[in-house]
Parts: structure tokens; C-alpha cells; sequence
């Protein structure tokens, strides 16, 4: 079934028992982004430090790609220089916007090859791109701030 | 199923529903509250006003001219008829949006001292169920003119909370706009009530009929109003046409809102006069094709019959009010009985998120909308982001409810809730 | 003619020349400045959307939705390569005259301080050739902020007088609206020109493209300017689909212009922020079916070829004037000369009213059109109440101006003159 | 031919040598009407006296047919008690909106029958109908003035 192919088994765990979902105090830039079309929002906290993610929390409410797609996108950027993460950042992106052609390259993306399927679903991508997204201006936030 | 039409012979008018859908299965289309499906009688009324008579009305001498007028013409005829209003009064505009949008402009360009100015200190009542399109250009207009914005509340069950209305409708009220059903709730408003406290204290009332006129006779006069908006697509008509209603004195009084050909009287560099309404608010060669294709669409509803439609949808609504009581884990948002209430349910389901409900009934070919609904307003009343809806028409039946009953069930053995 | 294409062969595209007129002619159609006629392909396009595609766009988590806001975003995609612009500055509107209305509607909403704010004492410059489409909104507008107008005059040819250009731009302007091709006088204007004075002084260049984008390649970016409005139903597309095109820094920085669904980003009962362009400005539902339509007309005016549609016009014209020029008793109101100019010819017979010179041009199936054309002041100006006007496009060939010269030589008869 | 049922020779008639356009300075109403569809205008003189059309006058431009109608009406209400000349307006206004189906009562309409023919071209409705409106504008008005 076609619904299967979007919402891998990994995808319910992690909606399930989303990581880092729990806002840390600590921060070098907070934001907070919304999916006008739906009303679905997040938080998201980062500590970035001599350029790496020291740290990263979020909190907020979403369907179950958005809830999974930031639950693995938290795990894959943690500890990461901020160049690889935008490296990562760059190949989601391209998978999403594959439109069911790719399968994504599980050395880099790791358990978000589970969301190669939304690329069918136009509808969805953006669900699967808000945590991203919110990390995406969040790095860059800080990176004002720190002055880099 | 009401013995007046059959739904089933209903959708053979409708092209759309030989579509195969995902998982291979049929279209059952329950999303009429987005916008509605478009039976082959207004197609073709487009296409042949395209093919035979397509001018710009009002403007060329040759017959082209005079027949794409006459069509026209006899389109705003027939929503005019339609709505119980006098045909100089129908104005054509792209959507219920604009026509919206139309009034607040339209007040808001209004002459210091004309009875139609927004002023500081003047206030404008809303209500809490507000669709976007009847929310925001109050608040901009509100914001600009420095009037104040004040609304009805709703209360746990859907329903206007209608108990300080002689307070909140003060004197110093200058519109009262409000919604006769609300798009997420069903709730049908007591719109003649309303509109009577509003002009006991010289407010002028106006309706957003964009869930109403599609569905149950609206008779403009009988409900004592002074505007009235609503658009074509959700009303089997096209895209890209809507209506604004206004007492024919308000016409004549205010100022328009789109300017350009068509609807002066003189120009000069400087400055300009107006055309009487109709033409003064219809700027620019107009929506032809679809005010034509709208009109055909009022002809087939009237074929049906408006208070048919009405009971098929009360029917609908009935039959699967009851049938959700029996779900367990979903959450009717909205009245539970049929009470003033029309073709709209929405429910949030426990433990599934509305788009991940919709992307299941979407693998079962139901069609539905989740999310906000343009009313975040309400959305935060009722604590919550987002609802499933399923909204019915004239071409859904009691199968198409059943589908989409055991679609929430394995909705809810899939995601395990 | 020109090579690149028959017009013979492209009428069989439009099943409007089937029509039987009266006097029992074909149809000579004289009137695309008004509206154009429409291929099947943009009849289809349309019809396609609404049997298999038809679902409110950016809506519904379903199938019918996903299709629906493809074939929307695709059709913004072709507009967007037709002009040479990037695809989220590209708003669909209802037409050129509601496109215009939003720049001078945006631009009047601004916050005290923005660079869009229009004040007391600004110059907003225009010309005498200017549409009331392009004129009255910005009158309007000037009579709400305190700005003040100014023109360029027009000279007995039909051509703008530039030689004051430089003290009618002055320091204090801050918008400068223009047509691109006059749609009385065929004139084309040197827009890039005037674009780039108005830089100089930091305003605004809006363009009125409404007879040049369907008629000749027409480029945002290689003709520096900030703002494009033009008409779908004058580039063989459908009624009730406008294009307005901005640079995506004023998108951003502007205020909308209609509010209601899809163009937020949140909302409150007293406040909304809102969502990037181009949903910025596309409030509603939008008018899908006629953006698709429109997609599928720039699709065949593409190919066909612009520069080909260009060079088709430029023909026609030239034998059009050729053929004029003979006439004796008839003047034309306009340059003489091909150099920038479009395919327009206005002109008045002595002593036949243009109304008369079009009811007989009627009779042998001419259509054309008679009147101001919503040009009132250039009237003035020219010292005349009306024009006939015979306007050219892709379906024309050399027989229908033989025979609208024809025509008019049978009015003079019939009149005596 | 169809024209010619539109273009009556009587028409033409008038049309070449209107009646009574020639602003008179006395009056008891001056109006000014347009079509604002061409830009024809029409400037109307009126004296009401004693309950009658005493005096009628005009000015303008406009098609063939919107000043041989006015000219014909001049005609036809000069010198009338007002009721009789609404009643001719009445009938009038009745023959254009009759799509064809009419004729004209010649004892009443006169010289104005040959209009009928503009009820089958709607777009010239209004250019017969233009003096029309003037003049009943105008009767009105100086009634108001005149206090009755
Ligand atoms: C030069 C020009 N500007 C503006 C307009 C207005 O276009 P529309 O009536 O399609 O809004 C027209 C056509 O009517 C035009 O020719
Ligand atoms: C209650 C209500 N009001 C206004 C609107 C706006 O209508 P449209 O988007 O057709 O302009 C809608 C539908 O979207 C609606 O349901």
C-alpha cells in the first residue's frame, strides 16, 4: 500500500518517542517557526559552540512526519560542525524535492532515508522540512549573534 | 435519502467522478466545503460563451458585443432571482474574499461625513467563528480607521454565545459582519436576529454566506440584511467568480473599491464621477465566461431544487452525526445534533494528527480538508491546531459516509491509537 | 505575411470563426484590444482542470489537492518564463485593472516611515494616453494621500512629449505609472527610458502591459522596471485571470492588498503576519481554472513565437496604414508611421459618428469598437468624443483589412458623406 | 438589408437637420446628461409653463441615432401638457425594450416609429433613449423648482 511507503515504521517510532523534545535552557538562538497552511508549530532551541551544534531542543505540535522528520533531524546534527550539517541539510532537502526519484544516501542522511516516501506527497514535504527549516535559521541566527 | 433527487443520478452530471484515486479506488469527494465540484451543464455554458459569443460586454458595437452582454447580463438575472435580490443589486466580483474586502474598501474610501465612514471610536462586531476572509479586512480596516474590533464568543458546543449581544452591539457599533454557517462548525447563525439588534442601533449587517447560499435558500429580503457575499466554486459554479449583495441604497451611497473602465461617468486627469451600481463596482472588462458559468450553476441548483438540497444535506448530516457518536476516540468540534447546522463535520481524532488522518482517508479515495480552515481564531478557542472535515453536497450519499467511518477506524488500527 | 506562421491555420484553432454573423458574413474579428478570442487548447486546459484536477489549491491533504496546486504553480511557472521573471513574483489577479488597483492599494496601506508610504506633497506621474485602469487608481489615490499628479502630454502625433521628462520626474516622485503600447493609438512608449529616469530619482516604474504582453516579447528584467499588470483575457487566455508581476524586494516590503485565506502566516482575533509572496497577495481561493487556462495560452502564444506574433502585427499594420493612407474623408487618431507602434488603428470617418461607422461595419460581420476605449481625457485632448478602433492579432490576415477598408467606404455611401 | 431597419430615412432626416438643437436662454431647467459607454453628450433646455412644455431646446453630440431621436422628441413634446408627453415617453421607452416585437403606435409616437427598429440593436438603446432621459430629467427638475 502506498501509505506504507510514506509512513515507515522508523517514522512511527520517532513520532512516537520523539528526541530532544524538550526544551533545554541554554542557547545561543531560539526560534519559532509556523506551517501557515496547517497551524503546525515548533520551537527550537541551539547551542552553538567553536562551530559545532553543542546543543539542540525543541518542543511543539505537528503531524507525525513533521514530529519524526525533527526527531531524526535533532540526532543527525548534534554534535556535527555546522558545515556537515548543512551538508545534510542540503542532500534532505534534494530527497524531498525528489518527487520519489531518489531513495537518499543512508551513509549521510541515516534513519532520514525513512522520509524518501513523503516525496511523493507534495503535500507533505513542508511537514517534513519544518524542523529542518527552523534549524536551517537557527544556525544562522547564531551565527549573527556569535558574530561568525 | 430524501425521495426529491438521487444523489447517485446527481454525480452522473458530474465528470469528475469517474477519476480513479489513489489506491485504486473511486472519488468520494468530501471536501464541498473547500470548494464544491462543477456539474458538465456549466462547463459547457462556459465553453459556449467562449465559442460563440466571447466580447467585451458593454463596449463593442458589433453583435459579439451585444451577445456576450446579453449572457452577461442574464447571468447576474439569475443569481439575482436566485438570491431574492433586484438585479442592479448583484454585483460580480473573483470570490466571497473580494467581496469582502469590496465593503471594507469601500467604507474605508468613504467622504468625512458620509453616514458610511469608519471612524476612531466606531466599532466593528465580529464573531469568533470567523473564516479568514470575514476576519482580517475588518481588523486591517479597523486598524487603519482606528475603530475597535469586538466578537461574539463561542461557546463549548459550537454556538454563538449570544448573551451580551445588546452590549457588544453598542452604539457606537458601525458593522456587525458574522458568518451564517460557520465553514469548521456547521453552526447555522440566527442571522435575522442579529441583524435586528444591529439596525436597532444603525449598524449595518453583513453576511458571509459562503457556506449558506450553496446550500439552503437564502432570500436576501426575508433575512433583513444589508450585505451579503458568498463565491461560485463552492455553489457547483466556476472559479474565479463570487458575489457581493448590497441594499441598493448602500450601492448608490458608497464609494467603490476597484477603479478603472466600466464604471464611471466622466473622467478627467483629475478626477472622475461614477457609473450607477451595478457598473460602479465592476471595474474593468469583467469574469465573463464565469459569471455565465455561475449562472448556469444557479440553473442547476434551482433544477434540484434549493430546499431539496437543504434536506439532502440534513439527511447526510443526520445520518453520520449518528454514525460518528459511535466512534470512540473522535471528538465531534461543533453542535452534536442537527439543530441549525449544516453539511459540516469536523473532528479531531485522539492521538492522530489531522493531516495524518486526511493522508489515510486520502489512500481510501476520501477527500477531505484538514488543518485550520482559515479560522485560527477558533482554533485556539477550542485548544487546538487543527480538525479533519468532511463537508457533504448534493452528489454525496450514505455510502460515502460509511466510507469514510471505516476509513477513521483503520486511520486508527494503522497509527495504533 | 510572414512566414512563420498562417493565420488561416491559426484560426482553425479558435472555434469563435465558425460563427455566423449578421448580414450572413464570416467573422472579420477587429477587436482583440478589447479581449482576444480563444484556441481549444485554453478551452480544454480549463475544462481538464475541472473534470480531473478541480480540489481548492495549498488546501486539502488529498489527491484532487495535490493535482490541483500542481497544475496552479505550473501555470505561475509558464507565466513566469513567458515574462522572464522569477515564479514567486508572479500573482494571479482577476485582471490588469485589479492588478493595478493592488499596486495603489498596497502602496496606500503603508506603515508611516516604509519606503512605499505615499505622502502629502509626493508626485505620482502618469501620461494622457494612460487607460483609466491606470489612471483613476492612482487619481484616487492621490485624492486619499494629499499626492499630487502629473503628466505627460501627448503630441498630435500620438507620441508622449519627453522633452520635459526630467522636471516631471522631479525629486518629490515617488511613483511613475505608464502603458507600454497605448491601447487607442497603437504608440508604443520608450519605457526602459523612462524607467530609468524614474530610478534616478528613486520612484517606482509600473507598467501597464496590458497591449504589449500579448502581443511582443515582453522581458521584467531587461526592462528595468518594478511593476507589470497585464490582462489574461488579451493574450488568447481566459476571462477573470490578471498577472501582476513585482520585483520580489517590494513583494516583501509592501503591505497586501486583499486579506482573508492562504496569504497568512498567523492570526489572532486583532492581528495577522503574513505569508511570503506570492500567497501574500492571493487571498481566497484562488481563480484556479483561469491560471491554468492562462498557463495554456502563453504555452500556444509560445508556440507560435513572440517575435513571430510581433512580426505578424507589424505587417498587418503596415499594410494597414498603407491602405488608410488612401482613403479620403477618414483620419487616423495616432502615429502614422510603423516605428513603435502596435497593432491599433483608431480612427474617424467625417461626418459618420464612430457609433455609425460600427453598426455598419457590423453588418458585413466587421467587429470593432467605437467609443472613448477608457481613454477619456486622450479624447479631450484630440478634441473628439470617440474613435473607431480596428485592432489586430495572430487569426488577422491582409483579406480582413481589405475588408474593413471596404466597410468603411460602404458607411460613407450609406451616409452620404 | 438590416441596417436600412435601423437607419430609416426619416432618421437620416433628422439626423442631417435636427430640431430645435440651438440652446434657447430661458428655461426653467437646464440638464446635462452622458453616455458614459461612448462619451456622447447632451445638454437640454426646458420652459415649463402652466402645467405644459412651452419651450425645448438642446445641444450635444452623438450618433445618428441618438440626435435624430432627440430631435424627434423635441417635436413630439413641444407645446404638449406634461402628463401627454410622459405618456408619449412612456410609450417610447416601452418600443425600445421591445426587442422587435413592436411597431409603434404612429398617433402617438409620429416620426419617433421609425426608431423602432433600434429595439433590435441593444447596444444603440441607450443612444435613443439619451434626449429621452434628459428631457424627463429636466420636466422634473423644474417641477421641484417651480413647487409643484
Ligand atoms: C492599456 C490598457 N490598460 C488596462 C486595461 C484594463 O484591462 P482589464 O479590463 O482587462 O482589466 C486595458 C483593457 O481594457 C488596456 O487596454
Ligand atoms: C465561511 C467562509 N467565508 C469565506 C470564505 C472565502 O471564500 P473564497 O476563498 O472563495 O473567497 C470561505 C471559503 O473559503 C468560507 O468557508
Amino acid at each position: 500500500m502506498e501509505l506504507d511507503s510514506l509512513y515507515q515504521q522508523v517514522i512511527l517510532d520517532h513520532y512516537k518517542n520523539p528526541k530532544h523534545k524538550n526544551l533545554n535552557e541554554s542557547y545561543t538562538a531560539q526560534v519559532h517557526h509556523v506551517n501557515p497552511s496547517c497551524g503546525d508549530e515548533i520551537t527550537l532551541n541551539i547551542q552553538v559552540q567553536a562551530g559545532k551544534v553543542a546543543g539542540i531542543s525543541w518542543d511543539g505540535v505537528g503531524c507525525s512526519i513533521s514530529q519524526a522528520s525533527t526527531s531524526i533531524m535533532t540526532e543527525l546534527v548534534l554534535g556535527k560542525d555546522i558545515d556537515s550539517a548543512f551538508e545534510i541539510l542540503g542532500e534532505f532537502t534534494d530527497l524531498m524535492q525528489s518527487k520519489g526519484t531518489k531513495s537518499g544516501d543512508e551513509e549521510v542522511l541515516e534513519d532520514a532515508v525513512a522520509l524518501a516516501g513523503v516525496s511523493k506527497f507534495p503535500a507533505r514535504i513542508k511537514c517534513a522540512l519544518l524542523g529542518w527549516m527552523a534549524f536551517k535559521d537557527a544556525v544562522l541566527q547564531s551565527k549573527d549573534k556569535l558574530g561568525e | 435519502m430524501s425521495k426529491k433527487f438521487d444523489p447517485v443520478e446527481v454525480r452522473k452530471d458530474f465528470p469528475i467522478f469517474s477519476k480513479v484515486m489513489r489506491g485504486n479506488s473511486g472519488l468520494v469527494y468530501l471536501d464541498s466545503g473547500a470548494t464544491s465540484q462543477k456539474p458538465r451543464e456549466v462547463l459547457d455554458a462556459e465553453r459556449e460563451f467562449y465559442e460563440k459569443n466571447n466580447a467585451a460586454v458593454h463596449r463593442g458595437s458589433h453583435l459579439l458585443a451585444e451577445e456576450a452582454s446579453a449572457a452577461y447580463e442574464g447571468a447576474r438575472q439569475k443569481v439575482a432571482s436566485f438570491i431574492g435580490a433586484n438585479v442592479d443589486d448583484v454585483i460580480f466580483t473573483k470570490s466571497a474574499t473580494e467581496s469582502l474586502n469590496a465593503i471594507a474598501y469601500s467604507l474605508g474610501n468613504s467622504k468625512s461625513g458620509s453616514r458610511y465612514e469608519i471612524k476612531s471610536g466606531d466599532r466593528i462586531v465580529l464573531s469568533e467563528m470567523e473564516h479568514h476572509a470575514n476576519l482580517i479586512p475588518w481588523q486591517q480596516l479597523a486598524k487603519r480607521t482606528g475603530a475597535e474590533l469586538a466578537w461574539f464568543d463561542v461557546d463549548s458546543n459550537g454556538r454563538l454565545d449570544l448573551s451580551n449581544a445588546s452590549e457588544l452591539i453598542n452604539s457606537r457599533t458601525k458593522i456587525v459582519a458574522l458568518t451564517h454557517q460557520s465553514n469548521v462548525l456547521g453552526t447555522i447563525n440566527p442571522v435575522s436576529e442579529i441583524a435586528a439588534i444591529a439596525h436597532k442601533v444603525g449598524a449595518l449587517f453583513v453576511l458571509d454566506g459562503c457556506q449558506s447560499v450553496p446550500h439552503f435558500p437564502v432570500n436576501v429580503q426575508s433575512l433583513g440584511i444589508d450585505f451579503l457575499a458568498f463565491s461560485g466554486h463552492k455553489a457547483v459554479g466556476p472559479t474565479g467568480v463570487g458575489v457581493l449583495w448590497a441594499k441598493a441604497e448602500h450601492l448608490a451611497g458608497m464609494e467603490p473599491f476597484l477603479f478603472g473602465g466600466s464604471m464611471i461617468e466622466s473622467v478627467t486627469m483629475t478626477n472622475a464621477t461614477w457609473a450607477p451600481a451595478p457598473r460602479k463596482f465592476e471595474a474593468g472588462v469583467p469574469n465573463m465566461a464565469q459569471a455565465v458559468g455561475l449562472g448556469a450553476a444557479v440553473d442547476y441548483l434551482q433544477k434540484l431544487g434549493m430546499a431539496n438540497v437543504a434536506a439532502h444535506d440534513e439527511e447526510l448530516t443526520g445520518y453520520a452525526l449518528e454514525k460518528f457518536s459511535a466512534l470512540s476516540g473522535v471528538r465531534i468540534i461543533g453542535p452534536k445534533d442537527l439543530k441549525d447546522r449544516g453539511a459540516v463535520i469536523s473532528f479531531v481524532v485522539d492521538g492522530i494528527h489531522p493531516h495524518d488522518v486526511g493522508q489515510v482517508l486520502d489512500q481510501y479515495g476520501v477527500a477531505v480538508r484538514t488543518g485550520h480552515h482559515c479560522a485560527w481564531p477558533l482554533m485556539k478557542k477550542f485548544g487546538i491546531t487543527g480538525t479533519t472535515r468532511a463537508s457533504f453536497y448534493l452528489y454525496n450519499d450514505f455510502q460515502d459516509i460509511d466510507i469514510l467511518i471505516d476509513s477513521i477506524d483503520r486511520a486508527q488500527k494503522y497509527f495504533k491509537v
